[in-house]
């Protein structure tokens, strides 16, 4: 229906409290966006910005065309699942779905036929006659989820709606959640700490932190290609290995070994190497980009163990890396030979913590 | 045997122990003088027996069928009552609504809508019967110049304006009481409610509807039920404004049964007056409640 | 040597100003083995009535000496809440007082009250302005509405009468000596007769009606009390007020519009009538209680005695129970009124002195009000009004 | 006219751009409810700087053609108005404060704990409540006399805290219910007891509710008349009404409308001064971000 | 310090929702126990019995030896971290962290050096003059974490407290966690629906459902042999292929192939076969157990896709397997031969849902 556009948010609490600085951001018709970013970042804010509940000191936000800055926040037919649920606590589940659609004059059958259909969804169905008071944590989330998706808004907004649920139903929500949007080709801003539900949902993911977009990009180009150091913490579990080197000539001193600089104009004196434990591999016959050293620590991830490999050094300081190897050996203090397949290698600027090689068609920000 | 140590037991003793201080106050101030009520009730007491005790029976209660002056106090106090809770309740409930607003200089505004409920009764009913008066009065006098009549109005007088003169003194004088309840009822309801409920697409109206009223019933019920029995037993205001005037028509049930037992000293039919009137009221509160019951069970979520 | 005895009583406290500075002082002078402990009442009599009430009603009153008005003498007389004065007084030495007061101090015969205050009802008039008119003080009803209207025409005043109307004890003050004026009677105390729906009673209430009807009374009327009708009259915009001697000395004050230009007579009074007033005032008795009726007694005779009297009039401008006092000179040199007010005193009229009065005076105020309202007919008020008394009589005797 | 508007109306900008019609509304009925409450109450407060000539004046003098502070001076000249202010102060506060330790565990007792006998309790209570009150009166005079009770700062404290307790206890358990549970559970696996968790959690959060009927019993008990009227005989112990009713006028049927005016603004300002104090207490959010859901 | 013991429990609230049927359960003194289950399938109700927050309808819950099922929660010495949070909202940070230790008297000194110690670990310490209407939902989750940790309690129980964090943040508390249990050496009954979470910190996995406990197990072995049908399903993600097929002779027949049964005394004429995606490989030269299919969708889930492959078939119905392959190559819409290894099957009764092949060792019930 129409376009979702922020430009030049800022929310200023106290001079101290300034949880979102400066973030512009444009989200179209069918487009999900995902809101990642660390506790406390602004993510919330930033939707009850969007709904209307919370001025913004400065910046401008559209709905379409119009400006919706001072808009009431009933004006503006939008439906959003509150991080706290918000349930209305005199009222049964039934009535807290139904609730929107009345208050939009839905006629009564449809509103019955709405409800039921998103009930079912969520497995609500046998919930209907209870209050938010009887109820699980979970139960509750998703009557909260519940009360959004009944609605036909201009925009949704769900900040981290499936957090309590399990994962088998999450995944399932997930899906309804995917093709429910679908449909309504509706702008959709979403706020998840679930990395998984990050990629497999959205289109766009922006990443804040600090008040600012990180990076605003198709999942797989924040997955892929980080714009800087803290996307590329930030995003990917187990943590991207992200190492502080040493250069010598065009190389980056790992421990014993040497990894072949990117074609970069001028080689500064260090360099961050950063490679996910998922790329790197046991070295095969043949693989040129190898390290040695010690396995010390295993962790059970269930279909991986994630190995941590303190790499032969000369030098005290110990460096280790991380690796996700497969669950059919021991690796318990074994020394092993580890691959880093170059391709699968990012490297970033020590001082800005810029992403050194970057494509020409990223438009990020650092 | 687990039943004396159960989670549930050690709870209803710490209940206990919260509850019987109240309880044991309750009983040493209320019930002696109920029972006593009671009690003489049945026994005449008056000057005629030399206000010696005598066992009369029923007698009282059959006097009292037949005193139309009792029955007539009956219905001025109903009317009373009536009219100035209801008055009370809504336009306490707008004031509460104004002063949960956010805005510059509430405190003020709220100590000022409180003051009401701060001046002694004794001291503004004489201010009221002043304010009314129809020659010295400031109500006629602002009527008459601002030419609305021509001669003033006999407020006090008139068996009817008298009563309404009453009813806007009491309501006047009480509604800050039910404003400030229910102005702290309205501030404990969460704000994310109404968030919740403006995105959903609520307009004030709405949101006053379906969320403010249904969660603030708890408070209303309470000011209501107060302000009833405060209302009920209306006493000193009535007593200073008019008297009971004119001609009884502002006379209140407990303006009558204070002359049958202070000034006739006719102690027995005064205990029967009380007895019944407290029947009464127990009767109209559990009426009350019974059809809001109903009302609550048959209209789930509403208020 | 004994300690003191202390003595209690209650007062109004207005009064309390006075007789702190004046009588108790000398007393405990005179009596240095007894004190008074006067308990300041609230200012309203009939709170004060009450606060004895609920004393009484515990058994043990916490005051000896219990200061009285007039009408609730034969309440608390009946009760069995004092004691009998009459051993302690001669009939001779009761002459000296009005003897109205005197019969306000007893119940069924025995005498329960000494008088310490007199107080009447009646009739203040504009004297400049019925001169000015060339008319004579009015004699009769009809003699007031007449001047009254003739001063409202010439717009020499607003109001042609004033009279306490209010559902309250003052209404029926007020209405004995219309009643009187006209011939008829309330309750008679020996018989318990009930004079409430005989002729005389409604053309009582008639005159009344009628003053408002005519507009010589403002409609308020009904619901005025002393004050309400002194300061009206005292704004100078009325030309008769019906009112008790505290009026005289505040309308006669300096600053008062009406200042030296007021008189006042008894009640006007129906042809072939004579006038009447109510009696008030206040008097003494002794608590059945009290520990101490010897003392107590000391002190009523001190109180009332012709001497202390004098002085404490002098000083408190109160009307005097001692009728020799109404013509002292001294006395009548500082109210030249008294005189013409002893002629009031002579003709008062007592309310019903009997036990129930309370309640009677509530039935008639009741129904009086709402006759005078408009809230029913008269007939039927007054008809409605002698049942109810008649049954309360009978039902306690 | 409800909450959501203060969230939703903008503060500032939307001020600089259009004129809010909801805010013009507000402005009048604040204005209007200040008329309500405040105009009978100037009105004393003029009258209590009139001379008397102006307050018994005809036609109405609004305002004073001359101040005088006579009827203040008076008032504490001729009596120990201090003294009464003291004792009516002494018996509220102490009532007040017995009033809400006494009912607040009551009532958080009612609300959670489940009592046997709760719903009998509970109609008791109201029942209590619907007893006329002028009628108490009788029966307990018996009852200060019989424990020589009388003249002792007892006798109002005991039936003003008891008169007060119905309302402290359904009011405090209306707002205890409305709580989140899962508060006091977490407090009672910290492990505080009945009476901490009262003390630190519970009371804490029910301020608004706290402070609203604390005072709406203070002002109860500063105000009272009969009671204090029987039960107080000595001058030393009168409280403010009391003292004020028996002002004297010049004589028994004069209504000293000056003296009055200024013993009812005596008598009222220092809960004035209090309500101001304590309304700030009476705001939102006391429980904002206590738990989810 | 105590283990801690759940004997036959049950909570009924009314006669229809009785969420614990019949719990047992032990944790011993150095054990972590998670619970896993849907939402709503009683996890909170059993913290809560345990806490002593609800009084078991039956049963018996011992600390130690002390039978605690009737004491009051205050004596039981239990710190928990609650689903909804339960801050004090009128307390700052600090006073919320620092009222448990108050209460026992500990001195002041150590309050402010436990609770630092516990704001560092959780990020809290810029906030600690903050009240929790001023924090965002993670910042709260986090202080109610908090609240627990600091206290020295006998017994831990935490109710999803990671859910609203993100995952790095989660990644380092949780690794926390694990230290700090492991120093105090007492039972932790842990609730999370992050099966990651459940089983990198857990010694002992208890999944509910319905009322019963479903398995209890150390986690690999709940991962890699279900005990029933029902914990096969719900735990893994992406869930496992559960397909039901008809048997003849000696094998499962999966649309045109053939998949061998395992060594069972009599042979059903149907049954069910389970094996998780990530198991699911591209089939290479040798396999024995392959089949093939078309692929019809592919999820990216970040490291890996995850293909649905519509197994070649004669019978209408279509098969579907879902597979987790690596992103190097572009799956859509190919045609693909899968290996199903023997080992990784899972083989489950179609009747009783209950493992059909189960090692002797272990001791679940059905
Ligand atoms: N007070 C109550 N009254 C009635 N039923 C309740 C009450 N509290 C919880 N329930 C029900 O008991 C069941 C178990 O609730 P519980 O909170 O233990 O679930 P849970 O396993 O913690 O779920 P979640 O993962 O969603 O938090 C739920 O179905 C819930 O609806
Ligand atoms: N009412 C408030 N007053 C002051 N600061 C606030 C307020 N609400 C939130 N904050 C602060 O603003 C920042 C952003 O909060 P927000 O709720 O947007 O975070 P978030 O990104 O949603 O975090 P989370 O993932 O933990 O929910 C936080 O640091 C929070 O402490
Ligand atoms: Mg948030
Ligand atoms: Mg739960």
């Amino acid at each position: 229906m129409a376009k979702l556009e922020l430009k030049n948010l800022n929310k200023t609490y106290t001079s101290k409290i300034v949880p979102v600085k400066d973030v512009s951001l444009t989200v179209d018709n069918d487009e999900f966006l995902t809101l990642l970013g660390p506790s406390g970042c602004g993510k919330s804010t930033v939707l009850r910005m969007i709904a209307g509940l919370e001025e913004p000191t400065r910046g401008q936000i559209k709905i379409g065309d119009v400006d919706v800055t001072y808009k009431p926040a009933g004006d503006r037919n939008i439906a959003m699942v509150f991080q706290s649920y918000a349930l209305y606590p005199h009222m049964t589940v039934y009535e807290n779905l139904a609730s929107g659609l009345k208050l939009r004059k839905v006629p009564p059958t449809e509103i019955k036929q709405r409800v039921a259909e998103v009930a079912e969804v969520l497995g609500l169905a046998e919930l209907m006659n209870r209050k938010p008071g009887q109820m699980s944590g979970g139960q509750r989330q998703r009557v909260a989820v519940g009360r959004a998706l009944v609605r036909n808004a201009n925009v949704y907004l769900l900040d981290e709606p499936l957090s309590n649920l399990d994962a088998l139903l999450r995944e399932r929500v997930r899906a309804d959640l995917k093709q429910i949007f679908a449909d309504q080709k509706v702008p959709v801003v979403y706020v998840t700490h679930d990395q998984t539900e990050a990629m497999t949902l959205s289109t766009k993911v922006a990443l804040l932190n600090d008040g600012y977009v990180q990076q605003l990009d198709p999942p797989e180009l924040i997955y892929n290609h980080p714009a800087n150091l803290f996307v590329a913490g930030f995003v990917g579990s187990p943590q991207m290995n992200l190492l502080t080197l040493p250069c010598k000539g065009r190389y980056a001193i790992l421990g014993n070994f040497q990894v072949p600089l990117p074609n970069i104009p001028t080689v500064p004196p260090q360099i961050v190497l950063g490679i996910r434990p998922e790329n790197v591999r046991v070295a095969q016959p043949g693989d040129t980009q190898t390290i040695q050293g010690q396995v010390y620590l295993v962790e059970n991830l269930g279909m991986h163990y994630l190995v941590s490999v303190r790499v032969e050094s000369s030098q005290t300081e110990a460096i280790i890396v991380r690796a996700l190897l497969p669950t059919d050996q021991n690796w318990s203090s074994k020394n092993i030979t580890l691959t880093l397949p170059s391709e699968d290698i990012h490297w970033f600027d020590v001082q800005s913590g810029h992403a050194l090689v970057r494509r020409q068609m990223l438009g990020a920000r650092g | 045997m687990t039943n004396l140590h159960s989670l549930r037991s050690r709870e209803q003793r710490t209940a206990w122990i919260l509850l019987t201080p109240a309880l044991l106050l309750l009983l040493f101030v209320f019930a002696y003088p109920i029972l006593r009520a009671f009690w003489l009730s049945v026994f005449t007491r008056n000057l005629g027996t030399e206000l010696q005790p005598v066992f009369s029976g029923l007698d009282n209660y059959v006097r009292m069928a037949g005193d139309g002056r009792f029955w007539q106090s009956l219905w001025a106090t109903t009317v009373f009552t009536t009219a100035s809770v209801l008055s009370e309740l809504l336009l306490g409930l707008g004031i509460a609504l104004v002063l949960n607003q956010a805005f510059f200089g509430r405190g003020i505004v709220r100590t000022t809508a409180i003051l009401p409920w701060a001046l002694p009764t004794a001291l503004i009913g004489l201010a009221w019967a002043w304010i009314f008066n129809d020659q010295f009065g400031i109500v006629n006098d602002i009527l008459l110049r601002l030419g609305l009549i021509q001669t003033g109005i006999n407020w006090l007088g008139d068996p009817t304006l008298a009563m309404s003169a009453a009813i806007f003194a009491d309501v006047w004088k009480t509604t800050p009481f039910i404003s400030i309840l229910l102005l702290a009822g309205l501030q404990s309801i969460s704000k994310d409610l109404y968030e919740a409920y403006s995105v959903d697409g609520a307009n004030t109206w709405q949101s006053f509807r379906n969320i403010t009223l249904p969660l603030l019933l708890p408070q209303i019920l309470i000011a209501v039920l107060f302000r009833f029995a405060q209302a009920f037993g209306i006493f000193d205001l009535i007593a200073v404004m008019t008297g009971g005037g004119p001609g009884g028509a502002t006379e209140v049930v407990s303006l009558y049964i204070y002359s049958t037992v202070m000034r006739y000293l006719d102690f027995g039919y005064g205990a029967a007056l009380v007895v019944v009137t407290f029947l009464i009221l127990i009767a109209a509160v559990a009426i009350a409640s019974f059809l809001l019951n109903k009302y609550r069970a048959r209209t789930p979520g509403a208020i | 040597s004994q300690r003191p005895v202390t003595l209690s009583m209650l007062i109004t406290a207005p009064d309390a100003q006075p007789w702190k500075q004046g009588l108790i002082r000398d007393f405990e002078a005179e009596n240095p083995g007894i004190r008074i402990n006067l308990v300041e009442g609230p200012n309203a009599t009939n709170l004060l009535e009450d606060l004895y009430t609920s004393s009484f009603i515990l058994g043990e009153s916490p005051y000896d000496l219990v200061n009285m008005d007039v009408i609730w003498t034969s309440k608390f007389a009946a009760a069995g809440w004092l004691l009998p004065l009459d051993d302690r007084i001669s009939k001779q030495e009761l002459t000296a007082f009005s003897p109205k007061d005197v019969e306000g101090g007893r119940y069924q015969n025995k005498l329960y009250r000494i008088p310490v205050r007199s107080d009447v009802g009646m009739l203040y008039y504009r004297e400049d302005l019925i001169k000015e008119a060339g008319l004579k003080p009015p004699e009769t009803f009809e003699d007031l509405m007449q001047i009254s209207q003739a001063l409202q025409k010439k717009d020499k005043v607003n109001w042609g009468y004033v009279w306490q109307g209010r559902q309250y004890e003052g209404l029926v003050a007020m209405f004995v000596e219309v009643l009187d004026g006209f011939g008829g009677f309330w309750v008679n105390p020996d018989t318990l007769e009930v004079g409430l729906d005989r002729p005389e009673t409604l053309r009582a209430i008639e005159f009344l009606r009628s003053t408002i009807r005519e507009g010589v009374s403002p409609p308020g009327v009904t619901t005025y009390q002393e004050e309400d009708t002194r300061r009206l009259f005292q704004s100078g915009q009325v030309a008769f007020l019906r009112s008790w001697p505290y009026a005289w000395p505040l309308a006669q004050a300096k600053g008062s519009p009406i200042q030296g230009k007021i008189a006042i007579k008894p009640m006007v009074h129906a042809p072939g009538q004579t006038g009447a007033a109510c009696l008030g005032g206040w008097g003494i008795g002794i608590a059945k209680s009290s520990k101490h009726p010897e003392e107590a007694w000391k002190a009523i005779q001190y109180f009332t005695s012709e001497k202390v009297q004098h002085r404490f009039i002098l000083s408190a401008g109160y009307v005097p129970s001692r009728r020799d006092l109404f013509t002292n000179p001294e006395i009548v040199a500082k109210y030249p009124h008294y005189p013409q007010l002893l002629e009031v005193v002579d003709n008062a009229v007592l309310r019903s002195p009997i036990a129930q009065y309370a309640q009677t005076s509530d039935i008639l105020q009741r129904y009086l009000s709402a006759a005078l309202s408009g809230r029913t007919s008269p007939e039927r008020a007054m008809q409605a009004a002698a049942n109810e008394t008649r049954r309360l009589l009978v039902a306690r005797d | 006219m409800t909450t959501p508007q203060a969230v939703t109306t903008t503060p500032g900008r939307t001020g600089k751009t259009k004129f809010s019609f909801k805010k013009i509304l507000l402005l009048i009925a604040i204005i209007l409810v200040m008329l309500f409450s405040l105009t009978p109450a100037l009105w004393q407060l003029l009258t209590s700087f009139k001379v008397n000539e102006d307050i018994a004046a005809v036609p109405t003098v609004y305002f004073p053609t001359r101040f005088t502070f006579n009827h203040y001076i008076e008032l504490f000249t001729r009596r120990p108005f201090w003294r009464y202010i003291f004792n009516s102060a002494f018996v509220s506060i102490t009532s007040t404060a017995l009033a809400l330790a006494i009912g607040a565990p009551a009532a958080y007792a009612l609300a959670r704990l489940r009592p046997w006998g709760e719903r009998v309790i509970l109609a008791s209570i109201l029942i209590v409540t619907l007893f006329p009150g002028i009628l108490l009166f009788l029966g307990l005079l018996e009852i200060i006399q019989a424990l020589r009770l009388g003249n002792n700062y007892l006798a109002l404290i005991i039936p003003y805290t008891a008169i007060n307790l119905p309302l402290t206890i359904l009011v405090l358990r209306s707002f205890f219910q409305q709580l989140p549970k899962d508060l006091e559970d977490s407090a009672r696996v910290d492990g505080y007891n009945t009476f901490q968790l009262l003390w630190q959690i519970v009371l804490p959060m029910t301020l608004p509710a706290l402070v609203t009927t604390g005072i709406l019993t203070f002002i109860f008990a500063w105000n009272e008349f009969i009671f204090a009227l029987t039960f107080m005989t000595r001058e030393e112990l009168k409280t403010i009404p009391v003292a004020a009713a028996q002002l004297g006028g010049a004589t028994v049927f004069e209504i000293p409308y000056g003296a009055i005016a200024a013993a009812t603004v005596v008598g009222t300002l220092p809960l004035v001064l209090l309500v101001l104090f304590f309304q700030r207490r009476i705001v939102q959010g006391l429980t904002a971000g206590a738990v989810k859901g």
